[in-house]
């Protein structure tokens, strides 16, 4: 099948996916579909669609690396560098906080549903399941025979445990996940049933998926109560497909192949050390000695990809990233005031303070900086919707909005402002984290050349910068998210006025809103987020895009890419890539 | 009846008691390592100096000649944001040195200040004093310099303070030793009976006859200084992106190294030379003012 | 009588011992007890005894050097023990001191002309300073070629000469000389001793002189008084102490000086003191002199002796003294 | 004797009980919220305040401070704010074994360095080799040791690929992992440290060698060698035990840089990232037993002067 036709297969689907009623509580299946021990595919894609996690990445298959791979074979050892981090703080998924955590953690838990690679949930620990008219109830049957790695038997009190426990914010971080849950009844030892507050289609995506969604990976009562909560977290008990049989924090993670598995066919590897390393030298080294043969964690420094690239023992493979960067401008700042965005961007531009913004945004040379801070690995933004997102991304944005890059513009806008050349203008702080140092000073040089302003880049620690960030006590930050693959990851979180990161914590009497509080945009978020119908959904998601890049919620900056490395001794199937997340027991070595 | 009491005229000439001054110099005449490293360091002062001069470019300008080899155009090649390596090293031997300098200037007024009046006045002033000298020394220098720079924010002056909090207790220590000493000398007895008044007596009289083991001390000091900035940088605790220092550079060529060695080698060079210049300087007026080893 | 210039009154100088960990005071040194002594304008006194006497303390606690523990202090009718901080200034003005060591006693950093003009600067003197310091140098027979020199430059009696102008610089009343001559060779220490001398006429100084080389005192001081762990033994005028001491720890002083005849010295008995000084930390009981003391009654032991009057401006402390001779 | 120890021991601890205490409000000086960076993902109100709760920094500092101050003094050092909250004690438990195995490598090296340095530019005084071995102590002295490591991870692990890049192996995983993991940072550290030592040995060794009792040994006609290793070395030793005092200093500040590069999580990597991360309990934990290490280390080089030198004595 040729490219063509595979998108072509995908677009269909993905209408078919979102051709139903909003307010039908089973999103256009029939009870029929809805039950089973394996969804189907077209179902899958329309509860996903229904719980806005759809996306056209996830539809089309990705593009699989072309090196030529050796046969596959069970057994052996592999050893894993996690990039970027020091240490793996926690593997209880209570308290999981990072993706590079919860990497680890899927495989050592069982969910009652797990994403595959097309990010469509299948059964884990749960067999089958059932969902009511009302789409209000959720009958799971368990999986029968499934132990703990202690030899404790799973049964539906230990999904009742973890739900428990999961409710309980001062036990959990996660209890919000299971908010919409009024209850849960244990029918018999292998069969659950949630009810719901009200319909979810993404109940089963999200909030009983054992990764990502991490407040129903089931928790082993019994470890708990043995190791302590301190112990669990390092060496935790789940019925996962590895076991942790050593964690020294700092040290690593060894995990060994769980011998009681419920599928005989995984995991493949024996043994497989996961060992934390910061800094990109030692990483480099340590993967080009052999020593590493596979780079989870934090994604791969892309200075050293093109490296990898041209290594014949490695295996590189890029796909979009699912997420933005920004520049964020403080609209309280004296410089680059605007206190009310309710107004037609002619009506805007007139104003002192968002000429600034304007300008900055203007100035921003997306392509240069993508080749000089991010050494080509990377895409230009110019708002939250990614190209990971395929179909609600919006290619014409690049030239069409008002933030496309264009210096004569932004110096015009800047002598406009009374800083002709930048004379006059006060310095600002560019607030980055100690990791986004070198981006930051690209930029700051981009604006330099530009506009002619002095921009100091001022990196601080994530826990000093993000305190700052919700006061909205900052100039310039650079920042963004990751792991976006619907539109609501970042309209609903970043670009809305109640969004959860915009000044939660300002002086709410001098600063109405935090960074940025628009009405028009406001509306189309919360539209979109319930429309069903892709087309429809796509206009009002690309809308309130587009109204946030003209009117400069923020400078948008660059998108990431995907880079998975690997050496080509391990083999990664088609079923192991899953975006963000590292299925280790379904990958083997050669 | 002035003849029978005046003295002899004549001045005894004890050519082995000239004045510290030509006795310094007649000393390191004599010491080639110590000329060395007057030689290199005054190499790096002119360069610091002269900086906006002989800097082929601006060290913050940024070009996609990306970790550029060492050529005819960039002599030390380029960093990662296409910089070029020489200027900002020229640039930051200007950082570099006044961090050494400023910091231990700070340190010995402020060290040795304290140093001086606990040993002077002796008693609860003392007391409170080297209790907190004991406290401070409690710690390794570093720790302590990490922590105040943790405390502060980094910044080239929050940096300079840190060092020079963290170097505080040196200098106290050495100078209230050599108070204690010069204390009981009978000029200072002289002093106090003319009416002279305390400061006047410990900073003019008693100082400056123990500058000797504080000069070699600074001089060590120095050194320390500048690689604990340069450790600081690497940290991430320094100075702040926006200044080349040449712990900065290192730190920022750090990721890259593997593929521009250049990154890695001449920021650590110039460190180690003006270091190694330092401490050459150093033990020639350790020798040459006599001042025994301490070893720290 | 007329009021007394300098008038040491029943001064005590104890200094504390501490040990262990909370420094707490263990002990004393009593090392000036109940000392009282007067000086009159324009007489040179002299304070003789061994090393560790206490003359030097005593000297140190005139200076303001050392407080006093108890008693007082009156200099031209003021009680300077209690003065403090600025308060001291203008009795500073008044007395001055010349050293022991004459080595330690100049600032080695400092050239003598330096020494000399800071005095005057910090007490303001209105005049030219340089000329000044060439007069005061010219006072003590040293040429103008001597400011620029630094002390490690000079010999010890030209530098005890610049210590000399120093303590002149002031235009003091009081001069306390600590063992001023005592560093030095003997050639020298006559120069110096003349040149004192020569000054006290001429400038009408008042001199307290401490020194352990009787023969020196003999020959500068009119009156002078004995000093044996830490109290004053016996005081008389110069001529009548030498030819009529009272006290046998004087007598024995006097015994140990060496004739200058060599064969007179050759045949002379001497009365050897025996042991050694007590510790001032825990004096003897009763006359603290009667373990060395030849002629130790059993009073001695028990009952300190007072510093009685035995004639007119001759007193002692020993329960053995007898009333002067009448020849 | 008995009573000087007393003494330096209530002395060491009173100045233990005062870095406690600055400690514990400095950290709380440093500007930044664990609370945010740690709920940075999920930002609801409650969590925050469960976090808060269960943290007990709701409370008054003064009764934080006496909480952990009496806990602290049972040997309770608190919980880590992360994670599962790993209690402190756990943390530094595991973090010491590798700081101190790198310092006593480093030690090792720099021994195995400075010895035959030392003594034989004292022997051979200034010859060329005397020169040499100054020249390199003056290397050792001026070379940032994170220079150094990067410089070893380039030639010995990416280049040479000899050795392992990073990371940490504990002893009870074989020698040669424990060994090969450490050796790269153990130089690194160990280098500058020698210098140190081999001139001070150098300088001792002269000092002794004019001494009455060399003489005496001269003159009994043993050899230049017996005389060197037999007399004059093991009296040489004496100031040197000094050093190892200022060494911990030096590797510990060391460790916290060379730590970084090469990945190992001991002591002054766990000071840094609980400084970076405003982990409070950590950060107390970490420099009160830094600290400790350090004034014991002091007054046991103290005490082993009095043990060595008969000539010293203590009231």
């Amino acid at each position: 099948m040729d490219d063509k036709d595979l998108i072509k297969r995908a677009e269909s689907e993905l209408r078919d996916a979102y051709d139903y009623d909003a307010r039908d509580p089973l999103f256009g299946l029939s009870k029929d579909d809805m039950r089973g021990n394996k969804m189907s595919r077209r179902t899958t894609l329309r509860l996903l669609a229904a719980g806005g996690a759809l996306t056209m990445a996830q539809v089309l298959p990705g593009l699989r690396p072309t090196k030529a791979m050796a046969a596959a074979h069970a057994g052996g050892e592999l050893n894993c560098a996690w990039a970027g981090v020091g240490e793996i703080v926690t593997l209880d998924p209570a308290q999981i906080g990072q993706v590079l955590q919860f990497q680890i953690a899927s495989n050592i838990y069982g969910g009652l549903m797990h994403i595959d690679n097309n990010l469509v949930a299948q059964g884990d620990l749960a067999e089958s399941w059932e969902v009511s008219e009302d789409g209000l109830e959720y009958t799971i049957k368990l999986r029968e025979g499934v132990t703990f790695h202690n030899g404790d038997a799973f049964n539906a009190d230990d999904v009742e445990f973890t739900f428990n426990r999961s409710s309980d914010p001062e036990q959990s971080r996660h209890s919000r996940v299971i908010g919409n849950v009024a209850e849960l009844q244990k029918l018999n030892d292998f069969e659950v049933k949630f009810v719901l507050k009200q319909p979810q289609a993404s109940f089963l995506t999200k909030a009983l998926e054992r990764s990502s969604g991490r407040a129903m990976t089931i928790v082993s009562r019994g470890g708990l109560e043995a190791l302590g909560l301190a112990q669990y977290g390092l060496t935790p008990i789940g019925t996962g497909p590895y076991q942790v049989t050593e964690h020294v924090l700092g040290q690593g993670v060894v995990l060994e192949k769980f011998a009681d598995y419920y599928d005989p066919e995984r995991p493949k590897i024996d043994k497989i050390t996961i060992q934390p390393v910061d800094g990109v030298e030692p990483l480099a080294a340590a993967i080009e000695a052999g020593d590493i043969q596979y780079v989870g964690g934090n994604p791969v420094p892309t200075q050293l990809v093109s490296r990898f690239e041209s290594n014949p023992d490695l295996v590189v493979d890029i796909k979009p990233g699912p997420g933005f960067q920004s520049i964020w401008i403080n609209p309280w700042h004296e410089a680059m005031l605007v206190t009310d965005f309710d107004k037609p961007v002619e009506e805007l531009k007139k104003e002192k303070g968002f000429m600034v913004r304007l300008a900055i945004a203007k100035a921003l040379d997306r392509d240069l900086f993508v080749q000089q801070g991010r050494f080509g690995y990377g895409v230009p933004a110019h708002g939250t919707i990614n190209p990971a997102m395929g179909y609600f991304f919006d290619d014409a944005l690049a030239t069409a909005s008002e933030q496309a890059f264009d210096p004569e513009g932004a110096k015009a806008l800047m002598a406009e402002a009374g800083y002709p050349g930048g004379a006059g203008f006060p310095e600002l702080k560019l607030q980055t984290t100690p990791n986004t140092k070198r981006d930051g000073q690209v930029v700051a040089n981009i604006l330099k050349q530009v506009l002619g302003i002095t921009v100091l880049v001022d990196p601080k620690d994530f826990s000093i910068g993000i305190e700052e960030f919700n006061k909205m006590d900052f100039d310039l930050r650079l920042g963004g998210s990751g792991g976006d693959y619907d539109p609501d990851d970042g309209l609903v979180d970043w670009m809305q006025t109640a969004s959860k990161f915009n000044g939660p914590d300002r002086d709410k009497d001098a600063m109405p809103f935090g960074f940025w509080s628009e009405a028009e945009s406001d509306t189309a978020v919360e539209a979109q987020s319930v429309t069903a119908d892709p087309a429809a959904r796509r206009e009002l998601v690309q809308k309130a895009n587009a109204i946030t890049s003209n009117k400069v919620a923020c400078g948008f900056l660059y998108h990431p890419v995907d880079v998975l490395v690997h050496s080509t001794s391990v083999i990664v199937p088609e079923d192991a890539r899953i975006p963000g997340l590292h299925e280790l027991d379904r990958i083997s070595l050669a | 009846m002035m003849s029978d009491i005046s003295a002899q005229e004549q001045v005894l000439d004890v050519p082995d008691m000239a004045p510290p001054k030509s006795r310094l110099r007649s000393a390191f005449a004599r010491d080639r390592k110590a000329q060395v490293g007057l030689f290199i360091l005054g190499f790096f002062v002119l360069a610091a100096v002269f900086a906006p001069l002989i800097a082929p470019f601006d060290p913050n300008e940024m070009t996609l000649d990306m970790m550029g080899r060492p050529s005819g155009e960039h002599w030390l090649g380029t960093d990662d944001l296409g910089r070029d390596l020489l200027s900002r090293i020229i640039w930051g031997t200007q950082i570099s040195l006044f961090v050494g300098i400023s910091t231990v200037a700070l340190a010995l007024v402020a060290g040795v200040t304290l140093g001086v009046v606990a040993g002077y006045y002796g008693g609860w002033i003392d007391n409170i004093i080297m209790r907190y000298i004991d406290l401070q020394w409690a710690f390794p220098n570093f720790i302590i310099a990490v922590y105040l720079v943790a405390v502060f924010g980094t910044g080239l002056l929050n940096v300079i303070v840190a060092i020079a909090l963290a170097f505080l207790d040196d200098f106290a220590r050495i100078a209230r030793s050599m108070v204690l000493t010069l204390k009981e000398e009978q000029f200072v007895d002289a002093a106090r009976v003319q009416g002279f008044s305390d400061a006047r007596i410990m900073f003019r009289h008693i100082l400056p006859n123990a500058l000797a083991p504080i000069i070699v001390q600074a001089t060590v000091s120095v050194s320390y200084a500048i690689l604990g900035e340069a450790s600081l940088s690497f940290l991430g605790l320094g100075v702040g992106p926006n200044t080349p220092t040449w712990g900065l550079i290192l730190a920022d060529g750090r990721s890259f190294i593997s593929q521009a060695w250049w990154l890695g080698v001449y920021p650590g060079l110039a460190i180690m030379l003006v270091v190694l210049s330092i401490n050459f300087v150093g033990d020639g007026l350790r020798d040459a003012l006599d001042v025994r080893d301490t070893g720290a | 009588m007329a009021q007394p210039f300098l008038r040491i009154e029943g001064v005590s100088v104890h200094f504390p011992v501490r040990k262990g960990l909370l420094q707490r005071q263990v002990a004393e040194v009593k090392a000036v007890e109940n000392v009282s002594l007067s000086l009159n304008r324009g007489e040179a006194f002299g304070l003789v005894g061994e090393s560790g006497c206490g003359k030097t303390t005593l000297a140190r606690t005139v200076l303001r050097l050392v407080n006093a523990t108890e008693g007082a202090i009156w200099f031209d009718g003021q009680n300077i023990t209690e003065l403090k901080g600025a308060a001291l200034a203008p009795y500073r003005k008044r007395v001055a001191a010349v050293f022991q060591d004459p080595f330690s006693s100049l600032n080695p950093r400092m050239k003598a002309g330096a020494i000399i003009a800071e005095v005057l600067k910090v007490h303001q003197y209105s005049g030219n300073v340089n000329a000044r310091v060439i007069e005061l140098l010219g006072l003590c027979g040293l040429s103008d070629r001597f400011a620029d020199l630094y002390p490690h430059q000079m010999s010890g009696g030209q530098r005890q000469r610049v210590g000399i102008a120093r303590a002149l610089s002031i235009e003091p009343d009081l001069i306390v000389c600590d063992e001023a001559v005592s560093a030095l060779d003997v050639s020298i220490q006559a120069q110096i001793i003349n040149l004192l001398e020569d000054l006290r006429v001429r400038l009408n100084l008042t001199y307290l002189f401490i020194g352990h080389d009787l023969s020196i005192v003999r020959h500068l001081c009119d009156r002078v008084a004995v000093m044996y762990l830490g109290r004053v033994m016996e005081t008389a005028t110069s001529e009548e102490l030498f030819d009529n001491p009272q006290h046998p720890y004087t007598r024995a002083l006097i015994d140990a000086v060496p004739n200058p005849d060599p064969l007179a010295e050759a045949g002379r008995e001497h009365v050897a003191l025996k042991g050694e000084v007590p510790s001032p930390l825990d004096p003897p009981k009763g006359c603290v002199f009667h373990p060395r003391c030849p002629i130790a009654m059993e009073v001695c032991r028990t009952v300190e002796p007072s510093l009685d009057i035995l004639t007119p401006g001759h007193s002692a402390a020993c329960h053995a003294a007898s009333p002067p001779q009448t020849n | 004797m008995a009573s000087y120890i007393l003494r330096r021991l209530v002395g060491s601890a009173l100045v233990m009980l005062a870095v406690a205490t600055l400690v514990f409000f400095m950290i709380r000086l440093v500007p930044g919220d664990p609370i945010a960076a740690m709920l940075a993902d999920s930002g609801s109100p409650e969590a925050r305040e469960a976090m808060i709760r269960k943290l007990g920094l709701d409370q008054p500092l003064i009764v934080q401070f006496w909480k952990w101050f009496t806990n602290m003094l049972q040997g309770d050092l608190g919980a880590s704010i992360y994670g599962n909250n790993q209690p402190v004690t756990t943390i530094i438990l595991e973090a010491l074994p590798r700081t101190l195995s790198l310092a006593f490598l480093s030690f090792v090296i720099a021994l195995v360095i400075a010895i035959p340095a030392g003594i034989l530019s004292a022997t051979r005084k200034n010859s060329a080799t005397d020169n040499a071995v100054s020249l390199f102590a003056f290397l050792g002295l001026s070379m940032p040791d994170f220079w150094l490591a990067i410089l070893l991870i380039i030639v010995f692990a990416a280049n040479l690929q000899w050795l392992p890049a990073i990371g940490y192996e504990p002893l009870s995983a074989g020698f040669w992992p424990w060994f090969s993991h450490l050796i790269l940072p153990s130089i690194a550290i160990g280098t500058g440290f020698s210098a140190i030592i081999a001139r001070m040995i150098r300088s001792s060794m002269l000092e002794v060698m004019q001494a009455d009792y060399m003489r005496t040994a001269a003159s009994k006609g043993l050899t230049v060698r017996v005389q060197m290793l037999r007399h004059a070395f093991p009296n040489a030793l004496i100031p040197v035990v000094t050093v190892i005092g200022i060494a911990f200093a030096l590797l510990i500040s060391g460790a916290v840089v060379v730590e970084n590069v090469f990945a190992i999580k001991g002591l002054g990597r766990v000071l840094i990232q609980g400084i970076q991360n405003r982990d409070y309990p950590v950060v107390q934990g970490a420099v009160l037993v830094v600290s400790a290490f350090f004034v014991l280390s002091n007054l046991a080089v103290d005490l082993l002067y009095a043990v060595i030198d008969p000539r010293i004595r203590y009231s």
